[in-house]
């Protein structure tokens, strides 16, 4: 029993983390998106091929190693389809030799479609799409299919309907259900870091800002509600970390786990938003300032690989429909 | 006591439905924070005041007629549930207008609120500051004498609609810096000689501007009430704008209407549709602590403070019932209206962001309540 | 269109208040409940008689004209039978004169076990006891009853298990849906009382105590909570006096609004019960002091005539069965 | 990161688990705020102690196995699963020992410690004051060097299990009277010369009792530290109450599998079955955080302020399981042990009414959440 990260899996986060403060600032997530900002970066230092089998070159490591670096992704609100390359794809294409080598190298990124999913996230920006049809999945050139954009409160995490040819699409051997479970997680982690940054920058402000005499942040009722944000972010972190830990050793538990983690992220990451939108009064939604691009993300992911609503209607029947359920550990 | 309409109640209420039904345009106007949008609905207003509709609590001579407050939350409930257009004309005649009956010379009256009703001139308000948003007290814009009236010097924001209106309406200091609520004058002045900035938000509307004033002349004769006295003003507006006349229950009841269709149609999760029925409840109940404000205002009793409750109430609904209807769109509850699978061309989306507004304007949330413990509880400050 | 209390109601829960006042201090509240505290002086000014026809010497009139008195009970914690006396009672004997006169001359308390109660409140108190069996009414005697005390948190407001043997009952002809409506609104009213005097309480104590140099009310932690509490009840308040209304006049609604009024009224006594002793500390619920008498009330009071939960899921499946509730007014 | 447990904590958890099956009593034990209830449960710990399960993490020549911070959760788990009685010993083995091990002498370990473990020595809790709770610098009872020692005087409340117990610990001013946190003192005390009297609550019980000081005399070496130091050393108690060790996650765990099973026996409204797993779930949370927690510890990294996270979650956790209990319960809910028909003895609303204390105690939740904006997130004072 050791519930803490390995200096190996700290060090990973930490040089993600310097990656996107160099090359993925605001103003490149405000302006940049069709750039990939620091993919290159972060391909250069493997995070794509983290979860590829060492024989195609990736590292052969599974979720829990990268979860905090897929935090960081969401604290950076780095644009691109990072979770679905990072933790969906390697799973997806699992058997398929040439991709997996590709996709370890760093030059292919991804996005899917997969589950009850409807939309596929940043598609232009992915170079291959794995789209399931019929519960299969396929492999398609981002050239060989039809984009349309439905475009939502998020400019930057965009969402396209995709049509394509089946004969355009290449079956693949890969299990949908783990690179649903793997994605899901991502995207939990990566609610955690948004909602770490919307704190942050809520406390930032809050501490500076002067209304009646006095920072906002000294008023008792504004404390508090920033500790709500804190303890709720605190209490969720545990759940992803787990989580990734129940996906990699495919445990029975996993399904469960994975729905907690994501139904906890989303709603600690809502808390985040709601809190840092009051705090920081009607600006905070405006162009004037970005908080309103981590708003943004925080409403789009949650509503990602099924929402909070979601997630607890599993719950509910996992958890009611045993006389006594399993923990773990 | 008793809950039903009398018949010249039922009458105008019927009224109004029927013109409505006529009259109420079958596609969505387009958005009043563009040029095109802001055109049609000044056009759909002119409408409305041609059947008399778009002021109608006010007397006969400036458009209005006369009204009780009960049957104005009619024409609210109404007007709401034909699925009418969003007021254009609302900052000019729900927070001015009570201003200027209250506080307006004769002459001010019959030069302004006809327009305001014909919506010939559109109002934007322009309370906040850029240093000065829940704190209204430390306003520094100003406003200095000159030949016969006053320049008017500063930055505003937050404006609400100035981006393509006539007329504003605001406070500035003519009185020393750093008097706080002392030396505040209230003025109106048009907006063509103010340099207008948008300020674009998370939709890509521009729902608020920048004003920023360059000397403007303003002649004596545009100020509300007295120079100096444009503080007690500004709190009898914003009372009013806490009170009954900023939302009425109308809008938060077909709010509740489509949000319970949204859960039936999409087969609603138990959990989600527990919440649907109580927000559809507490549109009622907010609904009827109006009609019995109504009645105390009308029997001549002041409300006060307790619009306090009134206020934190509407707001965090207003957010709650947004927020299910994208938890119970799933995926598809980010989507704009400019996505070909948009619900109800994004109504949703655009009506959560307007309302996370809510617990932020007029006075935050957290205001309020310190408000409610101090001026109706007693707690000591 | 007129949602205010005339003047006869107001002047008939002002003089409740007074009788309640003079009659049913704390104290007896405390000590008293065998002794039926101000019942003696409320049969005086009629409240027994409010809802039982002129014809058998009582006023005749609705429940709207009783329920801000109803209130005033729950204001003052006042023990006895009250709800089911005033409330249920006139609509389960309707059509027994002997037993309608009784009841308005104030001469019988009554409890009663209708509806999918189990337990009789106050059974040991009450002169009569109106008990369904297979859906039909009895009045019994309570001696002719065997009562079995299920103690709980109330120690005023007991709850009884109680048999009889249907020999020993006489079949009424009223209507128990009536009855159960009734007192349920009541229940309601009492809620909103007993919330009311918790609030003040809290008031009057964060307004006195001081900690660390200043009252506890001048926290503004403080102050929130407590205007929270206000405002649950201002909005609470109104359901429940539509809902006398709608059953008074029998309308399609009532069902869902007594519903309504219930779970409203039991959320808001709830808030105001935690909030209590959050700002009392634990003395509140400790004998040194009688809070505890109405933190308790509340408790005993939410759970009677289904607890908010068996309401909320009435109103859930009235509302989303219908397409376009009716609304009334 | 792993969550396996090494073959060492399995195999003490399953050392604890069939030391429980075979020990633990099948009937509740009386209350023990009774003094026959409070007997009974010290015989039970004395078991416990003889088979070293009273204190797993002390130094095995105290009584304990010198368990690490992991296998006390794991021995706390299986403790509460297995449906063990309440830990009359707790305000001593959990609250004073830790004080005792950082700041008191050889000899007051080796004196009190072995009773302490064996529940010969049964210890009450003695910080607040009347005037006193949640602001403990406002301490007014005080101690007068006398001959040797020292003379205690005032008045002490809110003391736990004081009715019955042998020994008390608290506060006593040693300096001047209003010098707040400075000039207070800690002192150990036999309560055979105190008066106590209990203080009933809801549930009829005497949880709490008061104590009063009429010049109890104390020796010298019943002073824990310093003189003076008093504050310093109650802060590293509150801190630890505050943190791992005052409510380890095994009860809640406990809690939430009774009440997971409470739902399907009452066949749950989906709406409270709802809220049954999502707070199943915050019972694993806690637990998780909880394993992260003691590592951080065992590492030798303070846990400093980021315990009031933990305090604010689990005491307003464990009202929401136990108010979803008596609402599962409906018309049950509120009936007490002494009722026929109360579900499991009465224990839910026994744990309800235990629960509500939870925010009040150990720093009332309000003060947490200031502790936890000031000193973790550093907002302005």
């Amino acid at each position: 029993m050791n519930f803490a990260f390995s200096d190996d899996q700290l060090a990973l986060a930490s040089t993600v983390r310097d990656v996107l403060r160099d090359h993925c600032p605001p103003s490149a997530v405000r302006t940049g998106r069709d750039r990939r900002p620091a993919w290159a970066e972060l391909a250069g230092i493997g995070l794509f091929g983290l979860l590829v089998p060492e024989e195609y070159g990736g590292l052969g490591l599974g979720l829990a190693d990268a979860v905090l670096a897929l935090e960081e992704t969401g604290r950076a609100a780095l644009p691109g389809p990072v979770a679905e390359t990072v933790a969906a794809a390697p799973a997806l294409l699992a058997g398929e030799d040439d991709l997996l080598t590709a996709l370890a190298a760093g030059r292919t990124a991804v996005s899917v479609r997969i589950g009850d999913q409807v939309y596929v996230p940043d598609a232009d920006l992915a170079d291959l799409l794995v789209l399931t049809d019929g519960g299969r999945p396929y492999a398609v050139p981002a050239a060989g299919a039809l984009l349309t954009l439905q475009a939502g409160v998020d400019p930057v995490r965009r969402l396209y309907a995709v049509a394509f040819e089946p004969r355009a699409g290449r079956p693949v051997g890969g299990d949908p259900l783990a690179a649903l479970r793997r994605v899901t997680v991502a995207v939990a982690a990566q609610l955690v870091g948004a909602a770490r940054h919307l704190l942050a920058t809520s406390v930032g402000h809050a501490g500076t800002r002067r209304q009646f005499g006095a920072p906002v942040g000294s008023f008792q009722a504004v404390k508090h509600q920033l500790a709500d944000v804190a303890i709720a972010i605190e209490f969720a972190a545990p759940l992803v970390y787990r989580a990734a830990l129940s996906v990699d050793a495919d445990l029975p538990t996993a399904a469960r786990d994975v729905s907690a983690a994501k139904a906890a992220a989303g709603e600690a990451a809502e808390r985040a938003a709601r809190t840092a939108l009051q705090v920081h009064g009607a600006i905070g939604y405006t162009a004037e300032l970005d908080l309103r691009l981590w708003l943004a993300r925080v409403w789009s992911l949650s509503a990602a690989y099924g929402g909070t609503a979601v997630h607890r209607s599993h719950l509910r029947e996992a958890l009611l429909a045993s006389p006594a359920p399993r923990r773990w550990p | 006591m008793d809950l039903d309409f009398t018949a010249a109640e039922q009458e105008f209420r019927a009224e109004v439905r029927e013109w409505l039904a006529g009259n109420v345009p079958r596609e969505r106007l387009p958005s009043m924070d563009t040029r095109a949008g802001f055109e049609a609905h000044r056009e759909w207003e002119r409408q409305l005041a041609h059947a008399r509709l778009s002021a109608v609590s006010w007397p006969r001579e400036y458009g209005g007629r006369a009204a009780s407050l009960i049957e104005w939350l009619v024409f609210e409930e109404e007007y709401w549930a034909a699925g009418a257009p969003g007021r254009v004309t609302q900052n000019g005649i729900l927070l001015l207008a009570p201003t200027l009956f209250s506080y307006g010379s004769a002459a001010q009256r019959d030069r302004f609120l006809p327009g305001m009703a014909r919506a010939d001139h559109i109002w934007a308000q322009a309370w906040s500051e850029p240093e000065a948003g829940s704190d209204l007290a430390a306003l520094t814009a100003r406003a200095e004498p000159a030949g016969g009236g006053w320049r008017l010097h500063g930055h505003k924001t937050w404006s609400s609609r100035a981006s393509h209106a006539d007329w504003g309406f605001g406070l500035f200091r003519t009185g020393p810096p750093g008097e706080r609520h002392r030396g505040l004058t209230y003025f109106l002045f048009p907006l063509a000689e103010v340099e207008v900035r948008p300020i674009t938000q998370l939709n890509g509307a521009p729902g608020f501007a920048e004003l920023r004033f360059d000397g403007v002349f303003v002649p004596g004769d545009q100020v509300l009430g007295e120079p100096g006295q444009g503080w007690r003003i500004a709190m009898a507006t914003a009372s009013s704008e806490r009170g009954l006349t900023l939302r009425s229950p109308g809008r938060f009841l077909a709010t509740a209407d489509r949000l319970l269709r949204l859960a039936r149609a999409n087969d609603a999760d138990p959990v989600l549709a527990d919440e649907v029925a109580r927000a559809w409840l507490d549109a009622e109940a907010y609904r009827l602590h109006t009609y019995a404000t109504a009645r105390r205002i009308a029997a001549g009793q002041e409300i006060g403070s307790a619009a306090s409750m009134g206020k934190v109430f509407w707001s965090e609904l207003d957010v709650r019932m947004h927020h299910l209807a994208l938890r119970l769109l799933g995926e598809r509850g980010p989507l704009s209206a400019a996505a070909p699978d948009a619900e109800d061309d994004g109504r949703w989306l655009d009506g959560f962001l307007f309302s996370l507004a809510g617990p932020i304007y007029a006075g935050t949330n957290e205001i309020q309540r310190t408000i409610i413990a101090e001026r109706v509880l007693g707690l000591p400050r």
